[in-house]
């Protein structure tokens, strides 16, 4: 196994790296885990992070691949062996990050004290994982437009890969926006910044080809269309690095630009996806599809998910690149911010929001819409009454936060129904569903959970955006202010020395109806190295909602500018992301997406034995 | 001398990649199976290299 | 025709990977000016106190834009490090090359800003100040240092910004203040 | 290149630590406020890199807010502070773009697409339909056959083959 080699040297070499660090991305005063999150917060060694990473997999992939056909593991292996080469070769000629300087200086420079933060230290592996695990689903699509066969089998063989990978991306923009919202101290966990852009559309894609890829496995067809989007999800994370590294777009995250790494980049990416796009277009017209199905189907709502899930990805990438597009045409400089995406992606999102709950309740080729509806009555119902009551708390304010909180109801209550059907709860004696319910498979309860994550999330987006109360106003110690019902009491602000920083620490007191149950620490610090300045948001989380304060600037005689916030159902979001990877982990832990017998569809169990003939492992 | 091994090491790593990249492929095209369960004969290979770096560091 | 479908993928791919190469050279945050070929705002400075050469510095206005002759207006402030660094070619702009460089200091203190062009040299004709900024934003300017070039009636021609390069002045602004003349 | 990080090093210090919208800039009018607001959210903060002036701490962000404000205590619509802003500083500090012809493709290219992906849906699926009618010409189900395969599908409901 090459990978696994290129694997552990390159562990050694990420460890010392951080520890020897001669370079600019450290200082000696700086907490030990960002000396080794500094490792990967630039933009060399975020590249060996990457390889290191791709390696693993391939390593994974000759590991459990056992019993794949051996002439599609070797053709995977190979694909993998040559983006490998490619990010390999990107790195010697144009980025190493062993560099040596020649008068080494007494201390570093610093890591940019935004990035000092266990959020993001863990922000970027996770990413990565994602990033690189789909190059695995792409390797496999290639390498079946080479064998020219895609069947079920492969389909089963794709799915836990990138469902693994899927996972990764979740937590990885998950953990990236749960940062910016408390790191960038105005409450905002979602900017539609390109880079954020970058890592949302491969997520866009992975989704949709898992969905597509249960189309393949299940009923054998839209194979074409899976394997392009196997292409495209790994395109677009390459796209991803592209965009962050070669400042053809401003961002806010982006890494020192160099066009020549750009150029490079941006070969390796024409080369990668040209190339396999051509074989596309060459091998996937002889695909043969059996399945046959009627548009009110599983397939069918799965298929509504794949457009709409595909369009928003598309949508969100015309958005990001249009600027581009207008200014290499001198047409004139736009930008497109927030305000596109959000008209536009909303309306993309609902048919999906939709379909998602109705889905599981079809049968797969031809289902009967009216009877689905039947057993869904009570999510209508719940979501309904949602909407109406939140139209008459929050007063008709606009009918879409109530129509987006309709959709959280609908999408949690008709998964839960899904689930209770799935047991035939309350329709058959307890101890028979539960038995019911044990025999389900793992997958099942992975999608149910996944999609409970999917409410939350939606939940809390509109928490977040719609309902959040802001004060903004000047404190001094022993001020308050009254915010949705709480009661914030600046009690003191002191001055504390961080390991690498100074902070001013302002000390929150939050009571409701006179009584004080909680005590939250904004800080404002400030880095001398780096010569900058952060905001630490402090946070009380509660069920429903965050209660988050952030202090600015200030002294003891003009008072400090404080911005309070109420955000309701916050929490939600990041509990919501959490919930939908537990989802894929859960599916990913069902034996039959196990690495098991992929051929024997009707084994009973899989797993138990190799069918293929034995490797030279 | 630890950063020059992990430069040594990449460098390694690229051309072991090269041979990843082609030599299963190939062997698939000519149906050796050999070639394409290359890779295990390399671990083989490397894995005394691996147990020294590690002894070294 | 169906074939084609199959195509369109990789057609789409090789159309945005050209635009990204050509995007390569640009710079992002190249913004053009939304006065380009339109009068110059309508405004007022109070001149800058303190200055070494005593000019007849009654303060920068509108009326100062329109004299038949084209000037070039420099948007700059004693805190800015750019701005340094492109003194010598102000410099040599109203010196060497006779055009007429106007001054305005954008969110400064008047005695830093009297102090940074005791150092460095003075080589506006007129200086206004601008400490709130206000009158920067009529002209749209985003940063310092900025660089205008407006003809004799007031329309102006061409925005820098930025820090000016030997070569911006000779490519774009001498041709454009020699042709306007 | 040096000169572009030159540049960046001035914008960087423009972008001096003020914390967004301060407290004296919050106008007591609330409901003018909150257009405010409204309309900060909508503009680009040109110093920085994908903010709205709402959002970031730049001076020039500051200046922006209060100039907003300014137009709205003086009567302006909402619509008349956004054009009043455009004209100094182009369509660029809009964050949501205007749709004109150079926005066309911006704003329709979602709509169409899906329509596309219908289309490409509709049509695919026709003909495989007509594919797979020619090549198993389907009789009805015989009753006996409609109950085992009801049976049949039922077990496989059991099974949960249905992620």
């Amino acid at each position: 196994m090459l990978l696994a080699f290129a694997a552990l040297v390159n562990a050694f070499v990420t460890s010392d790296f951080s520890v020897l660090n001669v370079a600019q991305n450290s200082h000696s005063t700086k907490p030990m885990l960002y000396k080794i999150s500094g490792a990967w917060g630039n933009h060399e060694g975020s590249l060996l992070l990457w390889a290191l990473i791709l390696s693993l997999f391939g390593a994974m992939v000759a590991c459990f691949g056992r019993n794949l056909p051996p002439s599609l593991r070797a053709r995977t292996l190979a694909i993998q062996g040559m983006i490998a080469l490619g990010f390999l070769a990107f790195m010697l000629f144009t980025s190493n990050p062993f560099d040596r300087i020649l008068a080494p200086p007494s201390d570093g420079a610093g890591l940019n004290p935004l990035l000092q933060d266990p959020g993001l230290a863990f922000h970027p592996p996770f990413l990565y994982f994602g990033y690189v695990g789909l190059s695995i689903s792409f390797s496999f699509a290639v390498a079946a437009l080479i064998e020219g066969k895609v069947d079920a089998a492969w389909a089963r063989w794709v799915r836990p890969w990138t469902l693994a990978a899927w996972c990764g991306l979740t937590v990885g923009i998950g953990l990236g926006s749960w940062w910016a919202y408390y790191e960038l101290g105005w409450g905002g966990f979602w900017f539609w910044d390109p880079v954020e852009n970058a890592s949302f559309m491969p997520w866009l894609a992975a989704t949709a080809l898992l969905h597509s890829a249960i189309v393949v496995e299940k009923r054998d067809a839209l194979k074409s269309w899976t394997i392009l989007l196997a292409i495209v999800a790994f395109s677009m994370s390459l796209l991803g690095t592209f965009l962050v590294r070669s400042g053809v777009l401003t961002s806010v995250h982006a890494f020192a630009t160099d066009p020549e790494r750009g150029v490079f980049i941006l070969a390796l990416l024409a080369v990668t996806v040209g190339g396999s796009l051509t074989l596309f277009a060459i091998r996937a017209p002889k695909l043969q599809t059996t399945g046959v199905f009627q548009p009110i189907s599983r397939e069918g709502a799965l298929l509504l998910n794949n457009l709409f899930l595909s369009a928003a990805a598309a949508t969100v990438l015309l958005g990001t690149l249009y600027p581009l597009f207008l200014d290499v045409l001198d047409a004139g400089k736009v930008s497109v911010g927030p305000p596109f995406f959000n008209a536009t992606f909303g309306p993309l999102m609902a048919p999906v929001l939709g379909a998602m709950v109705i889905g599981p309740f079809l049968s797969w080729k031809r289902a009967d819409f009216r009877q689905a509806m039947q057993k869904l009555w009570l999510g209508v119902a719940a979501a309904v009454t949602a909407i109406v009551l939140v139209l008459i708390l929050s007063g008709v304010e606009g009918i879409l936060p109530a129509v987006g909180v309709g959709a959280a109801v609908w999408i949690i209550c008709g998964t839960l129904l899904e689930l209770a059907d799935r047991v035939k709860l309350a329709r058959v004696p307890l101890t028979e569903s539960w038995r019911r319910a044990r025999r389900t498979p793992r997958a099942a309860y992975g999608m149910t959970v996944a999609h409970l994550g999917v409410g939350l999330v939606v939940a809390g987006v509109l928490g977040a955006t719609v309902f959040k109360t802001e004060s903004i106003q000047n404190m001094k110690p022993g001020d308050t202010v009254d915010v949705a019902g709480y009661t914030f009491t600046l009690d003191r602000v002191e001055r504390l020395q961080g390991p690498n920083y100074q902070a001013e620490r302002g000390v929150f007191r939050i009571s409701t109806d006179g009584e004080q149950f909680a005590t939250v620490n904004a800080e404002r610090r400030a880095y001398p190295v780096e010569g900058d300045t952060t905001t630490e948001a402090g946070i009380h989380t509660t069920w429903v909602a965050d209660l988050y304060a952030v202090i600015g600037e200030g002294s003891p005689t003009a008072g400090w500018t404080t911005r309070i916030y109420h955000n309701p159902l916050v929490p939600w979001i990041c509990l919501g992301t959490i919930v939908m990877s537990l989802g894929g982990v859960i599916s990913l832990t069902d034996r039959r997406l196990r690495i098991g017998a992929p051929s024997r569809r009707r084994a009973p169990t899989g797993g138990s034995s190799s069918p293929a003939p034995a490797p030279a492992e | 001398m630890i950063a020059e091994i992990g430069h040594f090491a990449l460098i390694a790593a690229f051309l072991l990649a090269g041979l990843q990249a082609t030599v299963p492929l190939y062997g698939a095209h000519k149906g050796d199976r050999g070639m394409m369960n290359w890779r295990a004969q390399q671990r083989l290979a490397s894995s005394p290299l691996c147990c020294w770096l590690s002894l070294h560091w | 025709m169906r074939r084609l479908l199959y195509f369109l993928p990789l057609v789409i791919c090789l159309g945005i990977a050209l635009f990204f190469y050509r995007g390569l050279d640009l710079n992002p945050r190249d913004l053009p000016s939304a006065l380009i070929n339109k009068p110059a705002p309508e405004f007022s400075l109070p001149a800058l106190p303190g200055r070494d050469i005593q000019r007849a510095d009654d303060g920068l206005a509108r009326t100062d834009l329109t004299t038949g002759k084209p000037v070039v207006v420099n948007v700059w402030a004693s805190w800015c490090i750019p701005c340094v660094a492109e003194h010598p070619l102000v410099d040599r702009l109203a010196k060497r090359e006779g055009v007429t460089v106007h001054g305005i200091n954008y969110r400064d203190r008047p005695d830093a800003a009297a102090a940074w062009l005791k150092r460095l040299g003075d080589p506006y004709a007129k200086v206004g100040k601008d400490e709130s900024g206000r009158v920067s934003i009529d002209w749209g300017v985003y940063g310092v240092p900025e660089t205008y070039v407006i003809d004799g009636n007031g329309v102006i021609l061409y925005r820098h910004a930025g820090a000016l390069s030997p070569e911006i002045l000779e490519r774009k602004i001498l041709p454009l203040v020699k042709g306007a003349g | 290149m040096r000169l572009i990080s030159a540049v960046f090093l001035a914008l960087s210090l423009l972008a001096s630590p003020a914390a967004a919208v301060l407290p004296d800039e919050v106008l007591d009018d609330p409901a003018l406020e909150s257009r405010a607001r409204e309309l900060s959210l909508e503009l680009r903060c040109l110093v920085c890199q994908n903010q709205s002036i709402d959002d970031s701490n730049a001076e020039l962000a500051r200046d922006l807010r209060l100039l907003v404000r300014e137009r709205l205590v003086a009567g302006d619509t909402n619509e008349e502070a956004m054009a009043y802003i455009r004209a100094r500083y182009g369509d660029f500090v809009l964050l949501r773009p205007p749709v004109q012809r150079s926005t066309y493709l911006l704003w329709f290219g979602p709509i169409g697409i899906v329509f596309a992906g219908i289309a490409i849906v509709i049509v695919t699926s026709r003909r495989r339909r007509k594919n797979a009618a020619a090549a198993t010409p389907s009789a009805p189900l015989s009753s006996t056959e409609r109950t085992r395969l009801d049976a049949a599908l039922a077990r496989e409901d059991d099974n949960g083959d249905r992620a």
